[in-house]
């Protein structure tokens, strides 16, 4: 028949224009479908609900490129929010040459809410050679003699009382790669606390480590984001997206039925 | 002289790295004083490699007037230019205001053009969804069920429709997307162990050029 | 000079494995010890679209993924060259013509050799041109969106992708499948196999890849490799099953000692 | 309810993400435009990134410190440049022989403690659980795990019940690949939903 055929041969411009309109509608008028919080999102948030605030530094390690979108930004945006809230002094890092701007636009932002840099935070930029230079930092965080603002680290003084990765309370790296040279480099050999939040892509490869302890918490893109900020009990951007995200979901498991649809109804007809 | 040096250079370096790890004494501040930061000012002058490779590429598209010339003038026009504004703010830190202004060129150019060519990959997921995942065999069906309860429970629509969808969901990621990881992530580290192992005896050479 | 607590085990186990690989490997080459590996799937289609390039008069692209060869990616992106020289080889017995895509600078020069070599090795060094190996950038999503556009460009009618692949893939196996292109792909990267599974016309996983690598090179001492990684793996499923047995039971001796 | 932006970096930012979009539809010159744009500006950051850590990690010590070592990694450096000229291009593999040492070092054994050894650790759990559901988890954990690694084995003959049992290794990383498609979907799916909201609420003004 005719339309088994149809059913198999939809032309994929149709499909990208339908799934455009799913996620757009939505954005413009979220439905507000409620959400669950999991226990790696929360594992996060507890470890900083329970740090000291003007005593404890926060490490936070940018490693990821404008590329990963959003769904790799919106996770830091919320746990600095976090830290903002509770006046947690953090400093950051950044192993890939893209990360220092993805903390700065983080950074623009607390600045005009009146958060004073190299106080409340600060930014050390890029140090390259991957793996290597994950190790050299944390064994000695001096090695970066200037953050990206040409101020001296020593001078710095959020950094005061830092010389090794296990100075700060706490470890987050944001990656949209997999955490396990962190791993393999400071947080095994050194024994540090280590949470990180990676995107959505990653989080299954992510599972083991989480599961053998290696990994404290795990946020993974923008369902942890809207998760975090339902914790924070200020329900920003990220949950408003989830809706559309549902209903993405359900688009393309509509498009999956139809295709096996075809499928089996044309193999059928064909005995 | 043309092989056994590099060999001698990669042994020595891994060597000392691997050990400055495990051991105290004195390799720890070699390792900090000396190989990682030639590390960094080593392969800082590999990035340089790639915008050779390109300027020669597409210098010569240039000169001999080839099809889509102009592309590869408009592709050498932005690398000069990021890459000059960039190291001038590399060199210039205090410099705020240049700074202000290369974040404003990469984040609304550089960086929307790269989270939109990842967009595209939304669209694509959608398509071959539909086109290529078929319950074809035992091992497809499990393939597509499995990802279709993933979906249901990572949005929360899923737990509108059934209120066990993200209890399933977390079982299956934790339970047996856990157990096949791991058995990947062993599998695959003991193969880079045997392959780090012919590198560091010499073995293996193809980074030398020819495999043997 | 001593070991740092926590590494005693690590470390003599290292020492252990190490000495017993590279007896494995020795004896292989020595003909000693006769390794055959099992058929894997897949592996043979690389010559059925060699050969329909040929016949179609379109040209097969590879790429050798993204990894580099000097960090912990490296035995991905070496395994990638072995089936790239494999690969190279077949276009020249069947005169095909070979794109080549790098992302790496340090796998540029390799992969011109090895290219270069395989069609001076054939007889048809003429084969060989200033674009079949092509840098395209070492930015990961820059690269993709070269590769995307060059697939289309050049309507190459196979598609071979082999080492380490991150969120791209879907994008290069996409672009292949809206040309037409028969693909294979031969990945380690477990994130992006539903991918090529979906949308490629074979797809080699996991640790295959490093098996296929010693598989097409038929070399002796990498074959004595992937015997090594059989007998260091049977013997960590040992230690697995021991330890879960004793711990079951309430000892945590294993536990013990291996984070001794 | 829409106000369209009136700053010019909406507009780029959006004409540069539907620029990269028209390629959905057609390769065509707009897509061509951006793409080369793109290709060389990320090159020209990174360059600009590596002049930076040169700067600082190289040039300065070594100028106003007299660090005199740090020649060492410099000649190495610009001998990666040798490949360049046919006659001394064997000079090249010196620094790559550098950085692959490195990376064998660095990882030949922090790999074995990290993947091998801390995620055998793992594995080896009581399998006496609280509740049967703890048990059969920790069942499905371990087994599972076995008929992965012996899926795993290339010169081992894989026949009778070793076949079966790597068969069932498949299963379990179907199931893998299934998550992970699962949530591939996801994250692409809130990658499009942040540029989403660059074209609809930064520039056109809707949300």
């Amino acid at each position: 028949m005719n339309w088994i055929n149809k059913l198999q041969t939809i032309d994929r411009r149709i499909i990208y224009i339908l799934l455009l309109v799913v996620c757009a509608i939505p954005l413009v008028k979220p439905l507000g479908v409620p959400l669950q919080v999991t226990d790696m999102t929360r594992d996060v948030y507890d470890i900083i609900e329970g740090l000291e605030p003007e005593k404890d530094v926060v490490l936070l390690s940018f490693d990821y490129a404008p590329g990963a979108g959003l769904d790799a930004h919106i996770v830091p945006v919320a746990v600095v929010e976090h830290l903002a809230q509770r006046g947690i002094k953090w400093v950051s890092v950044s192993f890939n040459p893209e990360g220092p701007m993805m903390a700065d636009l983080i950074i623009k932002d607390l600045e005009s809410r009146g958060f004073k840099y190299g106080i409340d935070f600060a930014n050390l930029g890029y140090l390259a050679g991957q793996e290597t230079a994950i190790r050299l930092f944390a064994l000695d965080c001096l090695t970066i003699t200037t953050d990206t603002r040409g101020n001296k680290t020593t001078d710095l003084p959020v950094m005061q009382g830092i010389k090794t990765a296990k100075d700060f309370a706490f470890v987050h790296q944001f990656t949209s790669d997999d955490p396990a040279m962190w791993i393999r480099q400071a947080v095994d050999p050194m024994g540090l606390r280590y949470a990180v939040g990676i995107v959505t892509v990653s989080v299954p490869s992510a599972m083991p480590y989480y599961n053998s302890g290696q990994i404290k918490g795990l946020l993974g893109g923008l369902k942890a984001a809207a998760e975090y900020e339902t914790l924070l009990g200020k329900p920003g951007r990220a949950v408003a997206m989830m809706d559309a995200q549902s209903m993405a979901h359900l688009l393309i498991i509509g498009f999956i039925f139809l295709g096996n649809l075809g499928y089996f109804l044309g193999k059928k007809q064909g005995k | 002289m043309r092989k056994e040096v590099p060999m001698l250079i990669t042994f020595v370096v891994a060597i000392i790295v691997m050990l400055s790890s495990i051991t105290t004494g004195p390799l720890p501040d070699v390792f900090k004083n000396h190989i990682s930061p030639w590390m960094t000012i080593v392969s800082a002058f590999a990035v340089g490699l790639a915008s050779v490779n390109l300027t020669r590429v597409h210098g010569q598209k240039i000169s001999r007037k080839r099809d889509g010339w102009v592309y590869s003038l408009i592709l050498l026009g932005s690398m000069f230019f990021y890459g000059i504004f960039r190291s001038y703010i590399e060199i210039n830190p205090s410099n705020m205001a240049a700074a202000e202004n290369y974040a404003l060129c990469y984040n609304h150019i550089l960086s929307p053009l790269s989270s939109g060519i990842w967009a595209c990959l939304a669209f694509y997921v959608a398509s071959s969804s539909y086109r290529a995942f078929r319950a074809r065999s035992m091992e497809a069906t499990i393939l597509l069920v499995s990802a279709v309860v993933v979906m249901l429970g990572a949005a929360p629509i899923g737990a509108q429709i059934w209120s066990k969808f993200p209890a399933v969901q977390r079982w299956l990621m934790n339970v047996p997307n856990m157990t096949g990881q791991r058995g990947i992530i062993i599998g695959a580290a003991i193969g880079s162990f045997v392959t780090a192992l012919r590198v560091l005896l010499g073995i293996e050479r193809g980074h030398l050029g020819g495999t043997q | 000079m001593s070991l740092v607590e926590g590494n005693i085990f690590g470390f003599w186990m290292f020492i252990v494995i190490s000495v017993v690989a590279v007896w494995i490997m020795t004896q292989s080459k020595n003909g000693k010890f006769k390794v055959t590996l099992r058929r894997i799937n897949g592996l043979e289609a690389l010559e059925e679209a060699v050969g329909r390039a040929t016949e179609m008069g379109k040209p097969v692209h590879y790429t050798p993924g993204l990894g580099d060869i000097v960090d912990n990616k490296a035995a991905e992106t070496f395994a990638a060259m072995e089936i790239l020289t494999y690969v190279a080889d077949l276009s020249a017995k069947y005169s095909a013509e070979l794109i080549v895509t790098i992302r790496q600078p340090n796998v540029f020069p390799l992969a011109q050799e090895s290219v270069k070599q395989s069609f001076v090795a054939a007889g048809k060094p003429d084969m060989y041109q200033e674009n079949t190996v092509r840098f395209i950038s070492s930015n990961q999503d820059a690269y993709t969106s070269g590769v995307v556009g060059i697939l289309h460009r050049e309507q190459a009618a196979a598609n071979i992708m082999a080492g380490l692949f991150m969120g791209e893939s879907l994008l290069l196996a996409e672009a292949g499948a809206q040309i037409g292109a028969m693909q294979i792909a031969i990945t380690a990267s477990t994130t992006q196999l539903p991918f090529f599974v979906a949308a490629c016309d074979y797809t080699i996983i996991g640790e295959e890849l490093f098996a296929a690598g010693a598989y097409v090179s038929q070399d002796k001492v990498k074959m004595g490799g992937i015997a090594a990684q059989d007998y260091i793996k049977l013997a960590v499923m040992a230690v697995i099953v021991l330890g879960t047995i004793l711990s079951t039971s309430g000892s945590d001796f294993i536990r013990v000692l291996l984070t001794k | 309810m829409m106000s369209i932006s009136m700053n010019i970096w909406h507009w780029t930012a959006a004409i540069c993400i539907l620029a990269m979009w028209t390629f959905l539809f057609k390769e065509n010159p707009i897509f061509r435009i951006a793409e080369h744009v793109f290709v060389g500006g990320t090159a020209g950051h990174a360059i600009g990134m590596a002049v930076g850590n040169i700067y600082r990690y190289g040039w300065n010590p070594l100028v106003h410190n007299q660090q005199l070592l740090l020649f060492v990694p410099i000649i190495l450096g610009v001998l990666l440049y040798s490949r360049f000229i046919p006659k001394i291009a064997w000079l090249s593999r010196w620094p790559v022989a550098f950085l692959v040492g490195v990376g064998t070092g660095q990882s030949i054994y922090t790999s074995l403690r990290t993947q091998v050894i801390n995620q055998s650790l793992g594995a080896m759990v009581p399998l006496s659980g609280d509740t049967v559901g703890v048990t059969i988890n920790a069942l499905i954990g371990i087994v599972g795990l076995l008929a992965v690694l012996s899926y795993f084995l290339f010169s081992i003959p894989q026949s009778g019940a070793l076949e079966k049992f790597s068969r069932a290794g498949r299963w379990i990383m179907m199931v893998t690949f299934g998550v992970s498609f699962g949530n591939v979907v996801s994250g692409r799916i809130s990658v499009l939903l942040g540029e989403l909201t660059r074209i609809l609420g930064d520039w056109l003004g809707m949300l």
